[in-house]
């Protein structure tokens, strides 16, 4: 692949061979490509391809090792630490960006607070916050702790914040990748809005049937390099796929295997209630891929996390494999067999401050331990082992987790808990921020694990991959089951009218 | 999900306010218990004496307040009380053979032990940020050195202030304005000033951001180091105010002069619902904190009840219990 | 090894008195070491009494002393580690608090605790009546602090004087202050005050003044002989109108009688028990040392 | 990429290393200068008397480094050894009327402090973990109420070991095994079993996790509760142990054993790298921090060059020094 500096000075943004290492470890080779007033420019590639990288150095966060940036024709470096928003380029980082114990409307403000005479202007900050809240379709107040939002709401908070900034450069690290569909909708119009007023937009994605349909050009990256640049519509979804990862893919879901109907019942929850949740019930066989949908804050998160002792349980009953059960903790959870894996990675799910070793085994921890002590060889093994299962790219084992890309701390947190042998595997959100190669891995290893018998429960806001690799799928609607489908009902019609309350409550327990 | 984020918003307010008003409630307990053990626990003499007592501690820990609440901690500054009340006493005697035992004396030195307390805390501030050491340890060292600089000074022994001038400086401590003693008055000023700070002003929104998240604050163009540092300059600042209130009480410093008052300081920061952690910090639950220490003080002064050699006990007990009465999130399920 | 090493411990100087003493050994030690080139006095104060045992330990491992003048933070502690440095061979001269096991020391300078409490209490005595109210500010709870305040009490004991309360004022002027206040608030009637240490009377005289209630014959007793005290005595000070002397200088004292046992002919070996005079406006010139810090 | 691994691999070491090995720098650097001020301070005896001295901190240090890591602070630790060692004396002395004065009464003494020990941790952990208030009040307020309840079993004075068994007592202080003080063994033994506890078990994990992030923690079913109240207990233990060694030396209890060992035993627990919002513990650093500590005291004693008023300024400025040495990030460039 030929690499040289196409239309270096064409655009508002350009990169000119801009090269990248930490240390030692390069991750970005030279890689020129521009961003024009009024277009929106989709940068796609694999987990840990330098996406983000790229994105921070054009934004000042990072500096090159090497390059230059050209922005209104000029060389600039960019003022580091965010300081480039005062020329007008913002940044959408990948890692949600908000100080958790303040308000929506001061961290929307931070750093840019509006005062008169010294004293801050609340008043007339937490009335523009209000505006913005209400143009990206959130309802809640200014005065909301971030630390009370959903991942979603927190998404929807930085984009607002983002929107507000009036960039002529607006880049957008993986966006969507929190957002249900509802969401993302009101992303793109908004989005369409600031094109329309000659914003260049940057859009970092893997959902690539968005990156279709947003975006105007593609570039794609692999390995740190510069593949190509070319206009969307000159690229369909397998050609962009292709591109990204080198090869041809065949397809992206396994087939299904016929459910066993008659397979042991693994979890069966009855009557279950907690501050947000009413009366539910389901089973979930012994191979079995139980798919959940539904808007976010329907509650299907809190389901799971009643069950593995994380929000206390009001009423209600748990059975596993015909056994009472009432956890109280998550290692009682995991020592009967159930695992959940949290949808909040940097929150919940990973030591960020310590490598992959110490995060891989933590969940299953009492394994590596002969009478407490620590099997250090063990925990390398498995280290190794998960690398190659799950296909986690980091340049250097030592990486620490925060250092790490986005689609391969999902994969680290992914083998996290299937470290604990687990005989149900609560995944929520599973493929965030993966890329399509590593996704169809993900999706052909949980049915893999399915026809071993392990039961699996997929709670997901991509719809179509609540579809591809469920035997059957619950629909939530406000803390209730709203519907369930099986075989061939499982579609996006059925499932949007009972996620929307259109179809009425068929009681299903 | 409209209902539910709203059903959510208005559950959640009841609990704040607790919090809110923990450490008034537990004064006001406080005072109740003080009452009933001696009615003159309220006269106006002793409410006078519990408030001007108050006001040293408080005015340090509202500074206290804006370091924690970014993340750091302060040590030194009982030490630096100590330093500062030390030298400024030292410079006042040599001003009075050329200034005379007038309001100008006073003044310059007043003046100048705000500029100390403001360098100390620069030192603490910029040793923290800029030399990259940890602010427990910046701290810790400059208490030693403060406290042994007054040692040195006062040749271990006790530094006083010229008896011909204390006339003129005597009435800062001892007189009051429309009935509050000037301490009082200053305490109150500080506090009002430290609140606006805190939660009007883009500082104490600079402060929170950085406690809470420091890399945040730091990608929202914020000047991590330069908002640490002047945390610590305020810090010096409100001790300098305090000390210049302190010194016409007594008119000397030694140096067992400000010992343990930066425990004092940060326990009523701490006990006034600010997290030592930083991220989060309330001013007006500080004042609250360094009310209920001295009230704690207080009343043990006023029952002969207990083993004087127990006094610590109730002390521990009584703060413990105070917080305790804040913190437990009644009613609040487990998360 | 010509030179005769002799190590001086005490505690750090974090108030007053402790100062006063330091300044005392400092003057002898040049005034010493003047006198007698071969004699090297090595002072060191510690902050506590585990620091001041591993003082010791220096002296003898580093600096090889020949004779030890030690005024222990406190007895109990002490014993052991002065015990050791006796059995390295030095001569050992304990200063103020005696250690608890006898015969340790080979000379022995004290000022008199009990003495100091009873002497008070006798000049309370003679002021006051059958029926008056006092209140005590005491030390730091101590060894030091009961003595004083038990001989106050037996000596008080049947007089009539009602002790209304006694807190601890930690020989702090600031504490001194603040319990004075309180004790004010408290009592409606208060004829006299024992704040057994000058530091702590100059936070109650302090209160007194700011309360108004110095007259009707109020009077303070403190301790130690400071002498911005003594000063007040002299000059006629009816708030504070005597003092008992616990004087700092006796470490100064203790290092003469230690050097004489290098130096003199005569015996010096014994107990130097030194008086805790009582300071009134007669005698006090001859306890005002206006260089000292105390 | 395999390559590309390697380079990083090696690339990274030194980088680690020198903070590692910081603090032995610091220790290093500061025996130079205790020779070339006196060539005694590397006599044998001098050695010794250091690592016997280093022993106590060391210890209560080893402990304070769980607990600091796992993200919480124990400021009662002086207090607490103070009240141990004086019921440990009350019992001894009153067991040696039933047992005598031979070893038995001692190994009963010493088991009574280490249960002791345990439970003040466990009072400890449950308040912080149980009754949610922050670890620094909780530990402020165990903190008065221990050092008041020495205070009162000793009625202000004293507790002295009775002198029969004192004999019996004290070699476990004074006596050696292969020339090396029994002290300084249990120092090496605690250090040993603390290193193997925090980085070859799962409980040193799991601190670590915790202090790193709470959630994260519990959501990777770890107990925190538990783990937290243990450290704690850890803490106490080792408190205990430091008290039964500390006994035997100077046979007695006070109000002022123990007096800022807490802040000592936090400084060796940063000093050796450890940081004070938990996250990241070293073993292996604490011990160096402790050794600094008391070398920086020996040194002070070794020379009466500087004024002994100054002393505070010289431990100060040499802590901040020695922090800095290894805090300083040379030639990483900054990020
Ligand atoms: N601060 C850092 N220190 C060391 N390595 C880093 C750092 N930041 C990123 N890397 C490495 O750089 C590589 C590229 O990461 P980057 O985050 O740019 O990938 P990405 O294309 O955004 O991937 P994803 O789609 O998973 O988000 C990864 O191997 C990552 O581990
Ligand atoms: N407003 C809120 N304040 C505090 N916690 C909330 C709030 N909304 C939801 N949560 C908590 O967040 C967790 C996830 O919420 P929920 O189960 O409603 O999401 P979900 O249906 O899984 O949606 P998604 O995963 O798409 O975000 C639950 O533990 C819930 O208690
Ligand atoms: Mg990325
Ligand atoms: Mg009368």
């Amino acid at each position: 692949m030929v690499v040289k500096n196409p239309m270096a000075s064409d655009g508002l943004l350009c990169a000119d061979s801009l090269s990248k290492s930490f240390g030692t470890v390069p991750v970005l080779f030279s890689v020129s490509f521009s961003l024009k007033a009024g277009e929106v420019h989709a940068l796609i590639g694999e987990n840990g391809a330098g996406k983000s990288t790229l994105m921070k150095i054009m934004s000042g966060f990072h500096s090159p090792t090497s390059g230059r940036i050209i922005y209104d024709g000029e060389s600039v470096t960019l003022p580091p630490n965010g300081g480039a928003e005062a020329l007008g380029i913002v940044l959408i980082h990948q890692e949600l960006n908000l100080a958790e114990q303040m308000t929506v409307a001061e961290n929307i403000f931070l750093g840019r607070e509006i005062s008169k005479r010294g004293i801050l202007d609340r008043q007339e900050m937490n009335s523009r916050v209000v505006r913005m809240l209400a143009d990206v379709g959130l309802d809640i107040s200014p005065d909301t702790r971030i630390s009370e939002l959903s991942i979603a709401q927190k998404q929807m908070v930085e984009i607002a914040k983002a929107m507000s900034r009036n960039a002529r450069v607006l880049i957008m690290d993986e966006p969507t990748a929190v957002l249900t569909e509802a969401e993302t909708r009101i992303l793109f119009k908004q989005v369409n809005r600031l094109r329309d007023q000659g914003v260049a937009i940057m859009f970092v994605s893997h959902k690539l049937h968005e990156v279709k349909e947003i975006s105007d050009r593609v570039t794609v990256l692999r390995d740190g390099q510069w593949i190509g640049t070319s206009p969307t519509a000159d690229l369909d979804l397998d050609d962009m796929a292709r591109m990204m990862v080198g090869r041809e893919l065949s397809d992206l879901y396994p087939p299904v295997n016929e459910p066993d109907v008659d397979a042991q019942i693994a979890l069966s929850v009855t009557g279950l209630q907690t501050k947000n949740l009413r009366n539910l019930s389901f089973d979930l066989r012994k191979g079995e891929i139980l798919g959940f949908s539904g808007l976010v804050g329907s509650g299907r998160t809190e389901v799971f996390e009643a069950i593995c002792g994380l929000v206390p349980m009001h009423a209600g009953s748990i059975t596993t494999f015909g056994n009472e059960a009432r956890f109280n903790s998550v290692a009682q959870a995991r020592d009967a067999g159930i695992v959940y894996l949290t949808k909040d990675r940097k929150g919940k799910g990973l030591l960020l401050e310590e490598g992959m070793q110490t995060n891989l085994t933590l969940l299953a921890l009492p394994q590596f331990a002969r009478h407490l002590i620590l099997d250090r060889k063990k925990e390398e093994a498995a280290l190794t082992r998960a690398i190659r299962r799950f296909d986690i790219r980091a340049r250097d084992p030592n990486v620490l987790a925060k250092d790490m890309s986005g689609g391969n701390q999902q994969k680290l947190l992914l083998a996290k808990v299937m470290e604990a042998n687990p005989k149900i595997v609560i995944i929520d959100e599973p493929t965030r921020g993966i890329d399509v190669g590593t996704k169809q891995q993900i999706y052909h290893f949980i049915a893999a694990l399915a026809a071993e018998g392990v039961s699996i429960v997929v709670i997901s806001s991509e719809m179509p991959e609540v579809i591809g690799i469920s035997h059957r799928v619950i629909i939530m609607r406000e803390g209730r089951i709203a519907g369930t489908v099986s075989g061939r009902d499982i579609n996006e019609t059925q499932i949007v009218r009972y996620a929307a309350g259109l179809n009425e409550e068929k009681t299903h327990a | 999900m409209p209902e539910l984020a709203q059903t959510e918003t208005t559950a959640r307010k009841p609990k704040l306010d607790l919090k809110m008003y923990g450490p008034a409630i537990a004064l006001v307990i406080l005072c109740i218990i003080g009452f009933s053990l001696n009615s003159a626990f309220l006269s106006e003499g002793n409410i006078t004496n519990l408030l001007t007592r108050s006001a040293f501690i408080g005015i340090i820990a509202v500074g206290a307040t804006f370091v924690i609440t970014s993340g750091g901690i302060d040590l030194s500054v009982g030490s630096m009380a100590a330093a500062i009340a030390g030298i400024m006493i030292i410079l006042m005697n040599a001003l009075v053979d050329i200034l005379g035992t007038g309001v100008l004396t006073v003044v310059v030195g007043a003046g100048c032990a705000v500029l100390l307390g403001a360098l100390a805390g620069l030192a603490n501030g910029l040793l923290t940020t800029k030399g990259k050491i940890e602010a427990f340890i910046v701290t810790l060292g400059t208490m030693g050195i403060f406290r042994s600089l007054v040692t040195y000074f006062a040749d271990g022994g006790t530094l006083s202030l010229n008896f011909d001038i204390r006339g003129t400086y005597r009435p800062v401590y001892y007189d009051s304005l429309l009935g509050v003693p000037y301490p009082v008055w200053v305490f109150a000023v500080v506090a009002v000033a430290g609140w606006l700070l805190m939660n009007r002003t883009t500082f104490g929104r600079y402060c929170t951001a950085i406690g809470s998240n420091e890399h945040v604050a730091q990608y929202s163009a914020i000047n991590v180091n330069k908002i640490k540092t002047w945390t610590y300059v305020i810090q010096g600042l409100c001790v300098a105010l305090a000390t210049v209130i302190y010194v016409p009480r007594l008119g000397s410093a030694s140096s067992s002069t400000g010992v343990l008052w930066e425990l004092e300081a940060i326990a009523a920061v701490i006990i006034g619902g600010t997290v030592l952690k930083g991220g989060y910090g309330r001013i007006g639950g500080t004042i609250f904190g360094a009310l209920i220490l001295t009230t704690i003080g207080n009343i043990l002064n006023f029952t002969d009840v207990v083993s004087n050699y127990l006094n610590g006990t109730m002390q521990g007990l009584i703060i413990i219990i105070a917080v305790w009465l804040q913190r437990a999130d009644w009613g609040k399920p487990k998360d | 090894q010509d030179t005769i090493k002799i190590g001086v411990s005490y505690p750090t100087p974090t108030h007053a008195w402790a100062a006063g003493m330091n300044w005392h050994a400092e003057q002898a030690e040049a005034r010493l070491e003047a006198l007698y080139p071969d004699v090297d006095l090595i002072l060191i104060n510690s902050p506590d009494p585990a620091s001041q045992a591993s003082a010791l330990e220096d002296l003898v491992s580093i600096h090889g002393i020949d004779a030890l003048v030690v005024l222990p933070f406190e007895s109990e502690p002490l014993t052991d580690p002065v015990l050791n440095v006796k059995n390295s061979g030095a001569l050992i001269t304990v200063v103020d608090r005696g250690l608890s096991q006898p015969g340790i020391e080979d000379i022995y300078v004290a000022g008199n605790n009990p003495e100091l409490g009873r002497k008070s209490a006798e000049y309370m005595m003679s002021r006051l009546e059958s029926g008056d109210n006092i209140v005590i500010l005491r030390g730091i709870p101590t060894t030091i602090d009961n003595e004083r305040f038990d001989a106050f009490m037996a000596e008080i004991e049947g007089s009539g004087i009602n002790v209304l309360d006694h807190k601890h004022a930690n020989w702090n002027r600031d504490d001194g202050f603040d319990v004075m206040q309180d004790f004010l608030s408290r009592f409606p009637d208060i004829d006299a005050v024992w704040a057994q240490d000058d530091d702590i009377a100059i936070g109650v005289v302090a209160a007194l003044e700011q309360a108004g209630r110095t007259g009707d014959g109020m009077f303070v007793v403190g301790g130690a002989g400071m002498k911005e005290t003594i000063r007040g005595i002299m000059d006629g000070n009816e708030l504070v109108p005597v003092d008992v002397l616990y004087p700092p200088a006796m470490i100064a004292t203790a290092m003469d009688v230690t050097v004489a046992a290098f130096k003199s002919n005569g015996p010096v070996a014994g107990r130097y028990i030194l008086g805790a005079t009582l300071i009134t406006q007669e005698n006090a010139a001859s306890f005002y040392f206006p260089d000292s810090p105390f």
